[in-house]
């Protein structure tokens, strides 16, 4: 990729999914859109645009308030033999839907014995820091990756949102594909042509040796920002993008936390319980004579999500709070000021 | 459709299917022979059969927990079954699903569900995907009494309505859920009353009454089939035995003068009297059809006893479809 | 109730606060000084007015995303609204709600609610609660016609009447949700249809009248400590501006002629001709119950912006309540 | 309580629950009980037996197929002074009403600033080993502890089941009390009187020095039986009953692995974002120094319940499978035979 960047065109996060979308919709005649105000609007973040112009009402439908029944349409028409994209707005959502996406849509394969195929597809938009409060900001990842059945992606850049958009549309498994809203207008180089992120598979953004750094989703360019201060204080992090965090590519931290001999995982979802949690446990477990330190978790605290900005900007991690916890890690001192 | 001779013998021999199978079924769990719960449908034959009779195999319906019925009325293979509910590698769902979730997607049969409204989205998603290609198909949901009290429900019937879907609601009115009788749980008397909040059409059938069912059914069908959208239909029944397993008389939940009272109107009984006197099938006649499938349903106990256990292997495979290696 | 001229004044000056408020908000955010999402119930007045004037302190209310109007009309505080709008300690919520959270436990208004229909069940649980201690008092549930089709209406509109519960059920039918007009979302032209399916009485009231919303209201309410159950209202109304924000002209989703036609009936306006015509209240007398109310938002922005914001530490409090220390 | 073991009566654990109830709602007037067939019927476990005709209908309410009005009628009728319990039949459910359980009940007091008080039980019914099937079998504990704002208990023992749901009912915050269906029938000692087992205090149940074996409702059981082999074959275990999940007695079980210097944890829910992943990570953290092995974790594997008993067999961890991930942890090979 790094090749490519310099000649391809620079796009925003939230217009390469939207390009995906399109590209593979006029591929592939079984794939359609639906969800809450995703046709004629064009989606209450823009990244539904310009698809009911161009491939008409049936394949980009507007839906009822109806999370439930919006997610059992994409059942039920992928286990009918469609490839549907169904949109639930906000990642709190989730929790109104979560019959349908947990107990359904993530078990039907299995409990058919195999004959149900589910290429189907969730979008939702994730994260704080807009003061839009509780029910509008979460990280519910966790409660996603803890069911089998499902594919999780968490896109940090506008590349890796279009290819892993691609990819979910490709895979014939239910997958979640979470936007950060905070992303959507960060733009990034994105090749115009078609082409896949592989799902499961992580990327190294920030050679290193000193430490570790796993991160995901908007995380991903605040771990980069602590670790460029870090590197003025002489440490050089490596910083591990998931892109993916069900299934987890695990190998690429394990082999990365081995070298480096201390890690620290960085999210924005409340720790307790958190995506850290399982990657600390199995970094333990796979690299536990390797590691100088226990794996470090910057994360969320456990309150629901204020609306104050004052509030929310201490609840977030951010680079600041990344970098001390790296260097608790790695047992530095804070810098002086 | 109109109501020939064939069509009664059909629905005839698709309620004698359910009733052995679900009589069988209910003696190996007395003997505990069957793991898991069961949820018989016995009583209410005429509305799986009545409606399945108005269906093409590719109409689509999405079931309940109480989902044998509908199997075997949409073509279900006994074998396959018995075996499953034996938990057995032959079975439907390999012994992965039981009871709770046997399905045949071959027959269009989406799935029981464990979740009282878990597949009336499921259904209407089949019905988008059916308008989708223009293929004519229909899609059908069955679902209780109870299960109109729940959000999904409502979603999903909603949803068919604003999308126009060519989708039937089968409401099984049996009068209870569980042990709550539905004066506990409704102000209503009639679920069809929840037809108009959606802008649906809805009729009221006696659902012990298989050739009534089977004309309001096809009725419905039609109407999907035609493009005009999805309407509701409500059928009347009673199951005879408990909500599960098959326990009967002595139930605190209700009487045995009500279960009595409901018994006088078999759905077999009434249909088998109805083609005795139109001289379509006499007595011997239908004892023939019972004899038969009763030997089938032995055949398909043996053949389950006879599967073997899924390998324990199996435990890890299907939570994916692994790209290449297909669904 | 009767509607005296206490009545309409009292209606009137309900209207006038709330949209003071809404202006005032609506223009501090074009300013950039309110943080996060604004929904805001300019055009709606009569609804909040009409119902809320019809209660008492000790009735409930549960609101939606779109709270103030709600707040306000049953006695909201300026100061405490502007304060948690602008995230400082002194407001409602102390900064952690903000306008989708606003609440007033000590008024009986149960919180906004960030989940369209998230606030059906809670107002059914208080209704249930009122009904429990035999205290007459009534819950009034606000939702939206686009509110109506998920399933947490549906599951506790159909509570409510199964336990027969003193709890309304306002429906402010605005014809869309978000940019999606009624029609795509629904087969039907009024959601009190969804009322006969509940077993619940219903009417469709004109949503820009003040007093016919208030007298509809007085009926539902008067049922419902009677003891006689819940009952529907669907109010026909329109918002004045955006989904979120205050942008009104140019909008793809509804045409600037059909803003214009439901602008020619502002409830204020309409309240304000009927006031002058029975001599209750003259142009001066409404104009000055205008400048009051404007004077007492003037203040209330400058109690907000003198107000400190939360400690950070407060980020920690109220996650749980710490036996001993009360709520 | 060893003490008063040998005197008091034994009574099942689904009868414990249902006496703490009773004998509470003799003496608060606010508690009242709704949900499913709770009411005539007493329950589909009969663990509600006998409310109704002692307390009457108002206060043992059978309600529609309606978890998301069930527990909704909860958080309103708290917020109105009630103190509610609200019972969703089985666990895999509270899926269907995660909305009003994560969203609303477990954040209205954060989001109002603190005004509102939440004495809400729910009540429900997990755990595999009854070929119930994939939405009928689940754990789904970890989903419940990863929001901030409740509290989630998980008795292993007909005593703790009285002394918890006690608990769970004098608490002021919404509460979470899970059954295991398979522990229902379980007898123990259970004092006549009124008790209460504090929130948030795990039980060491058998102490030993070779290795920490930390575990929750019916895995306890089968971790004394492995406990019982290993001792055996020399090996001492200590093992914890956890009874509350969030919050977590973390420093019990932290003392525990610092003195044992090896730590196994074991759960019936998958083991991938299951309570053991959180755990892990904490006591690596805390215990770093003092653990000569990598915490282990025994647990369902990442596939959905399946319904043959042959299967279920295979899923559901057991002494077997303990005593192996145990022995896996002290680096002992497995014993002949
Ligand atoms: C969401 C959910 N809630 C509760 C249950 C438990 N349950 C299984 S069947 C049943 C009764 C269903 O009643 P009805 O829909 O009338 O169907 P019937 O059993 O009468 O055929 C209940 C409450 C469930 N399986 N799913
Ligand atoms: C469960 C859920 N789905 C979607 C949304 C996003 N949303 C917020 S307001 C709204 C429209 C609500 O329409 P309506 O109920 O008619 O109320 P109105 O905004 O018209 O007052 C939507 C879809 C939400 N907040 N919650
Ligand atoms: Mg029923
Ligand atoms: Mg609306």
């Amino acid at each position: 990729m790094a090749a490519t960047e310099t000649e391809t065109r620079t796009l925003a996060y939230g217009a390469a999914f939207n390009e995906a979308l399109r590209q593979m919709m006029r591929e592939d005649e079984s794939i359609f859109v639906a969800g809450e105000d995703v046709g004629a609007a064009g989606g209450v973040f823009g990244a539904f645009v310009g698809l009911q112009d161009e491939f008409g009402p049936m394949r980009s439908v507007d839906t009822p308030i109806s999370e439930q029944a919006i997610v059992g349409l994409g059942i039920g028409a992928a286990v009918a033999g469609l490839r549907p994209v169904v949109d639930l707005m906000f990642m709190d959502f989730i929790l109104v839907a979560m019959d349908q996406i947990a107990n359904q849509a993530a078990k039907l394969k299995y409990m058919f014995g195999g004959k149900a195929t589910l290429p189907l597809t969730i979008t939702t938009s994730g994260g704080a820091g807009l003061s839009a409060a509780a029910q509008h900001s979460q990280s519910l990842e966790a409660m996603l990756c803890h069911v089998p059945g499902l594919k999780v992606v968490m896109p940090g850049t506008p590349y890796d949102a279009k290819g892993l958009m691609v990819a979910c549309l490709r895979d014939d498994n239910p997958t979640v594909f979470v936007k950060n809203k905070r992303l959507l207008g960060k733009k990034g180089p994105v090749p115009e042509e078609l082409y896949e992120v592989p799902i499961g598979v992580a990327n190294v953004v920030r050679p290193g040796d000193a430490v570790t750094v796993v991160s995901y989703g908007r995380m991903v360019d605040e771990s980069l920002k602590a670790a460029d201060r870090l590197a003025g204080e002489g440490v050089e992090c490596e910083v591990i993008d998931l892109r993916t965090v069900q299934p987890l590519d695990i190998d690429t931290v394990v082999a990365s936390a081995r070298r480096t001999n201390r890690i620290v995982v960085v999210h924005e979802a409340v720790r307790f319980g958190g995506l850290g949690a399982e990657i600390a446990a199995q970094v333990q477990e796979e690299a536990f004579d390797y590691l100088d330190a226990p794996v470090g978790r910057v994360a969320a605290p456990f309150t629901p999500v204020p609306f104050s900005p004052v509030l929310e900007a201490e609840y977030v991690p951010n680079a600041g709070r990344i970098a001390t916890g790296i260097r608790q890690t790695l047992g530095l001192a804070e810098p002086p000021g | 459709m109109e109501v020939t001779d064939e069509v009664l013998v059909d629905l005839h021999r698709r309620m004698v299917r359910i009733r052995h199978f679900e009589e069988a079924a209910g003696r190996l769990a007395e003997e505990s022979r069957l793991p898991g719960f069961l949820h018989l449908y016995v009583g209410e034959e005429a509305v799986a059969a009545g409606v399945c009779a108005a269906l093409t195999d590719e109409d689509q319906i999405s079931s309940t927990h109480r989902g044998h019925g509908h199997l075997v009325a949409k073509g279900g293979d006994f074998n396959r079954m018995m075996a499953e509910l034996m938990a057995k590698e032959t079975g439907y769902c390999k012994g992965r699903g039981g009871s709770m979730h046997i399905c045949d997607l071959d027959l269009g049969m989406l799935g029981a569900n464990g979740i009282v409204g878990g597949g009336v989205p499921i259904a209407v998603g089949a019905g988008f995907a059916n308008k989708y290609k223009g293929n004519g198909a229909v899609s059908v949901v069955f679902f209780g009494d109870g299960a109109s009290n729940i959000g999904a429900f409502h979603e999903a019937a909603n949803m068919a309505a604003a999308l126009h879907l060519p989708v039937v609601f089968v409401c099984e009115n049996n009068e209870y859920g569980e042990y709550t009788p539905r004066d506990q749980t409704m102000a209503i008397t009639d679920v069809v009353d929840r037809a108009v909040g959606y802008g649906m059409p809805g009729v009221i059938v006696d659902g012990m009454d298989a050739v009534a069912v089977f004309e309001a059914a096809s009725e419905a069908v039609a109407r999907a089939r035609a493009g005009d959208g999805p309407s509701f239909v409500e059928a009347k029944t009673y199951r005879f035995y408990n909500h599960h397993g098959v326990q009967v008389l002595g139930m605190k939940y209700r009487s045995d003068e009500e279960l009595a009272e409901w018994r006088t109107r078999d759905p077999i009984d009434l249909l088998e009297a109805r083609l005795a006197a139109a001289g379509v099938l006499d007595a011997d006649g239908a004892a023939a059809v019972h004899a038969e499938v009763a030997a089938a349903i032995e055949a398909a106990i043996a053949f389950a006893e006879q599967s073997p256990d899924p390998d324990p292997s199996e435990l890890f495979n299907d939570v994916y479809t692994i790209a290449g290696g297909g669904a």
